[in-house]
């Protein structure tokens, strides 16, 4: 057999201006390390699809306040606010902002427990995140969940069960739903990198695959699951590989650049709702916090190269710089969507905090729909 | 009015209720196209089109997931797995998603989960298995468990009408059972119009002074056998088929106790770690005061369920294993 | 001779079973590099290498039928699920792949699969359940239950060494409990030597005559401090620790029973569909002559496990109930 | 996005003679129809890779006991010898002969539904598998399975339980054992097309990737899984795609063409002894008669698409005429082979009907493991 690497890695269905053949040589180590990525995610041709300052602006609000939603958070269960753990998504704000700020008020998004932003994009008031990480009668499951197991049915916004891989078929079920209906709408779901190894993952993506379906699958490679590493995860040199196995398009994404996952994002999403079927995208970022407030990560990270990516990759960061430098708005502008944004975190966690504790008479109810 | 089969009676439900709902939609393998394992669906597909008769990967978990999803929305999916011992591969969507969600507060998930399960013959370990056992302690699932073509309709309708994820158990044993071989209390007339059958309640099939035989499923034919020949021997058996699992009408075990003082327990699953355990319980707890004699229990040996005749035969639970519980149990 | 946490029990356990014996490995998530969710094998993959101390994909099913692949092979694996929970996810491996295996002639499976379960502060739906419901009506499995870090120890030694896949049910809510703040009954000195202690025998925690108080688990904590509270009252009860759930020690149960004449079983895990019934069933047919009183059983109450506090201490069974029990029965 | 298909379906990692790019067009209709395929499936260069005559003929034997043992199954299941039902595999004896046929004694074979050719040249001996058809005590499982549930420990051979998929992660175990153990051993086994829907086989697959397991994965793509179409199963052009995203070499091949079958598999377990990972094989074949004895086939296939493949394809007659052709036997071999091999199957069901049925006192032995 003739052993031609970059024919045979045949990278199909990516953007064109990301994806190269030789390009997914040790990708895996290349995410690590960010050798080499800088180049070739930066040549995405991001003037001639500028969103409105409008659209810019609202993307920048709720990443910040994603940020500061998680921060506070973060706080209150330092203060023993949160029963029970919780987890973060730091350096993820771009990826779950970015994708879910496209999608309509009546289309479902399906999150996981790192999308804070995309349950906020979508409409989730943080007053409501917080009265349930808080265990309140507010939090929208009456205090019978917690941490980011949590929904919004207000805003279709389904809770995942912790069961990783599980929700990837439900959200495949609600676009099957939406496609029986003929409503043209399309579905969103996340995955991690660990979750892609699960067999629902697989099941649930194959559906989609064979009825068609409008769905969208963004993988948010953070890199690592819990303490594990990508390549006792997984043996491919992207995960975007496994489009062509389902017979669907692949991306690959810098999910720190948050104009460049929502271009693909709406690009993938309008497919969906053509009828084009589901699009699988990988957007990498990396975790830039432990894995739940109680993960000593500092165990097992690779501390030189977490810094570089906190320096060089976070996706707030990256996203002022562009504003300011390409003349989109003053830095006065972007400091007052800071502002706004934090404080609206800490008048929701206020408010948050006023929400009474279930009353344990409420146990009982509702463990059957009437 | 008529006389249909426990199979017919299954499909005709399922077809009255596409008729009814347009939200009402099927998945499951070879459906379609093939009309189903045991053809419950045949001639759908045609009828209600690809969209609502839906020939899926084989790939249960995913599927059933995607049915919750599809739940979420507000459709009204029933989804047939090709024998029940396959549930298994969707323990998690069940257990773990479908049936806490509405506690969760995230809403209904009106799904039905239909499940050809028992034994056949020879059918071996992975084609014969009772599953109740392993849903009956999940709160927020319903368990139903009919005998009769007209609860076999009545109940899948009330099933699919249902908010909640329904487990409905179907007996591959009953689906072609000829109609005039079956004892006359087993075959009620179907009536023409629509109809349902509510959970949670069960039917007396017998009424008896002596000893009071509760059951569901496949032993409800051994129970009516026994309790002829214990009759014939001047004992009276009262017979309850329990119908609905989960909920269960727990009143009317405690009200045939306090009439006999003397129960059986009878299921096909196995005794050991049965649902007939919590009943005894119950009555154990609440009945104590009425009790003539020790709870007694009948259902398969203690071993995975085997396919070679003699050993199936021993596994399975008999008539003649009703007779001698019933007998002991009235000379107590 | 000394005393160690439950948590460093299990961890000596593995390490000497794996010192003992090079065929026991480990597969899990987050175990090597990580040293697991609860650092049960912290060290272990610097020690052992990469190849007895594996890092696994998120991938339960998986994982779990490679061990067993394994197994067949005449391998010891013991595999941890970062949370009982997420057993759900290898339902079929184990109960209908493993369990059989050796009765369908296919050779022993020998696999140790860690739990760690039950409730801790606030955990949540999905990281609090007692597991031991689904698996115990499985022929082929054997569940154990140990409280003790003695037992632990020794019980874990023990399903590596057995030739069954063993559900091995660990508590978290003990891994850090500090050990002087256990009774003395629930401490005993860990030999320095190497030992094992023997499945389906349970221990008796306390001598009684008026009432028996069957449990395992958590809830041996509760049992102990309500039996305290009722000797005040001036009602002897008699405290069992089944430790072993699978095969369990009926023995135990009917004896003390003939002795009391008055049962209350208790577990963490919902009464509804509990291991109580199976236990209460069985007395209530081969011990009822003995019975002076209904069997109770003290619980979870019926609903999903939730998260926030007051509903959380709802849910979960709590010393007062069981006081409230054990006096009822008294008083009968 | 340019949209050229062929680029973005780079098929990685097949057998030059048999992948080409163009070629993965509409394959799964092609399987069907069979046009196209033979120009590019003969051209697999035969001549330079004979095997012995004596291995030639060991090989015939084996396909057509193969063969002749379904047949005698077939029959004694219509005079009521078997209870329950059956699985046969018309169609798939070159596959399943000439892939086992690789395997040495001691190296591990974990057979599906349809690998009854690899049971037989693995060793396993006819009267055993038809005293477990017949449910009698001298079938490996005593009475307690039947069908082709079945599996034989002193030649290595698993027995499958019925929930298809549950054996790709156990053979990955296997494989793990022989690594850690440092044998040099392969592993073999074999999934359907409908069964590489399921997430077993994602799990198990992945899992040998990541830990480059010596093992050996067949697709035994006979284009139906039981009623359902390949379009219901999977949307990729072919299965062999679904190889890259897991960072392992697969190869298509044709699986009625022994000599094909043998070249390819023996490349693939030998790369697994020297440590060089797992690999994915498809092997597409027909299923040329029912799902199994009860199914009605007739209901749902396209018969005129059968009578070709069954007219052009029989695995049998193919190599009966490739033997002749080539010289490489004469008729009279050829024709005792066939009629040892038959003769054989029938002294093994007498043999196995002999066999007495289990004592129904045995029913409780061996639940659990001494
Ligand atoms: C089925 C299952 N197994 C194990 C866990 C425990 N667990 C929670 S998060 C996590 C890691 C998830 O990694 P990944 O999918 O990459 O998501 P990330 O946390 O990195 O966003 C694990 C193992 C789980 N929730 N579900
Ligand atoms: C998990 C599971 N679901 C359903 C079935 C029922 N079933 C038995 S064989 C079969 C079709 C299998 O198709 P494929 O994998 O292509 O193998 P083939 O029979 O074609 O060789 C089905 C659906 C099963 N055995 N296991
Ligand atoms: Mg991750
Ligand atoms: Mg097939």
């Amino acid at each position: 057999m003739s052993e031609t690497t970059a024919e045979r890695a045949g990278i199909p269905a990516t953007s064109d201006e990301l994806a190269r053949l030789d390009y997914f040589e040790d990708l895996r180590d290349r995410y690590l390390s960010l050798d080499g990525l800088d180049a070739k995610w930066h040549s995405f041709e991001r003037e001639n699809s500028y969103p409105s300052f409008e659209t810019c602006m609202r993307l920048h609000y709720f990443m910040s306040h994603t940020r500061a939603v998680e921060e506070t958070l973060d706080s209150a269960f330092r203060s023993g606010h949160i029963p029970g753990t919780a987890y973060f998504a730091r350096g993820n704000e771009a990826a779950s902002v970015g994708s879910a700020s496209c999608l309509r008020d009546e289309e479902w998004l399906v999150p996981m427990h790192r999308n804070c932003g995309a349950h906020l994009v979508k409409g989730h008031p943080a007053r409501s995140i917080m009265a349930h990480f808080f265990g309140r009668m507010d939090g929208p499951s009456r205090g019978r969940d917690g941490n980011f197991h949590i929904g919004y049915r207000p805003k279709k916004i389904t809770q995942l069960i912790s069961h990783i891989g599980s929700m990837i078929p439900v959200a495949a079920g609600i676009a099957w739903a939406e496609k029986a209906r003929g409503t043209g709408r399309a579905t969103l779901t996340y995955i991690g990198d660990g979750g892609t190894s699960t067999g629902d993952f697989h099941e649930g993506v194959n559906f989609a695959a064979v009825h068609k379906l409008p769905v969208v699958f963004i993988i948010d490679n953070n890199q690592y699951a819990y303490k594990t590493l990508l390549k006792e995860q997984y043996a491919c040199k992207s995960l975007i590989l496994k489009a062509p196995g389902y017979g669907i398009p692949g991306f690959l994404i810098d999910g720190t650049d948050i104009l460049l996952v929502r271009k693909i994002c709406s690009e993938a999403i309008d497919r969906a709702r053509a009828g084009e079927g589901p699009t699988l995208i990988e957007s990498v970022t990396m975790r830039l916090a432990g894995h739940s407030v109680y993960d000593k990560y500092s165990d097992y990270v690779d501390l030189e190269n977490l810094r570089r990516w906190t320096n060089e990759r976070d996706p707030l960061e990256r996203y002022d710089t562009f504003l300011e430098e390409s003349g989109m708005a003053t830095i006065e502008e972007i400091s007052a969507s800071h502002a706004r944004a934090r404080a609206d975190a800490e008048t929701a966690r206020d408010e948050a905090l006023k929400s009474p504790f279930p009353d344990p008479a409420t146990l009982n109810d509702d463990v059957y729909a009437p | 009015m008529g006389q249909i089969t426990y199979r017919q009676a299954i499909s005709e439900a399922l077809w009255e209720e596409m008729e009814r709902d347009k939200e009402v939609f099927l998945y499951g393998e070879d459906i379609g196209l093939g009309g189903g394992a045991f053809y419950i669906t045949k001639g759908f597909q045609e009828h209600f089109g690809r969209d609502r008769v839906v020939d899926v990967p084989l790939s249960e978990a995913g599927w059933t997931g995607a049915a919750i999803g599809a739940a979420l929305t507000g459709m009204r999916p029933v989804i047939e797995f090709q024998f029940a011992d396959f549930v298994t591969e969707s323990f998690k969507m069940i257990v773990d998603l479908a049936a806490g969600n509405h506690f969760r507060q995230m809403g209904p998930v009106p799904l039905v989960i239909r499940l050809p399960g028992a034994a056949l013959v020879s059918a071996g370990p992975f084609h014969s298995q009772n599953p109740e056992p392993w849903f009956f302690g999940t709160p927020g699932l319903k368990i139903i468990a009919p005998t009769t073509a007209y609860d076999a309709k009545g109940m899948l309708k009330t099933a699919i009408r249902d908010n909640n994820p329904v487990i409905y158990l179907e007996y591959k044993k009953l689906y072609n059972y000829p109609v005039n071989e079956l004892p006359d209390i087993l075959r009620p007339d179907i009536p023409s119009d629509d109809y349902t059958v509510p959970f949670g309640e069960a039917r007396t099939l017998r009424e008896g002074e002596d000893v009071s035989l509760v059951t569901f499923g496949t032993t409800v034919l051994q129970a009516l056998e026994a309790a002829d020949i214990l009759e014939e021997e001047g004992v009276s058996t009262e017979v309850i088929d329990m119908r609905s699992i989960l909920p269960y009408d727990k009143e009317a075990i405690l009200r045939t106790v306090e009439k006999t003082g003397k129960l059986l327990i009878l299921h096909e699953a196995r005794k050991h770690g049965g649902i007939s355990g919590e009943f005894a319980a119950v009555v154990a707890e609440e009945a104590f005061e009425h009790l003539d004699a020790p709870i007694q229990r009948v259902g398969a040996t203690n071993t995975p369920i085997p396919l070679s005749p003699p050993l199936e035969n021993a596994y399975l639970p008999s008539t003649q294993k009703v007779v001698d519980a019933l007998r002991e149990l009235a000379a107590y």
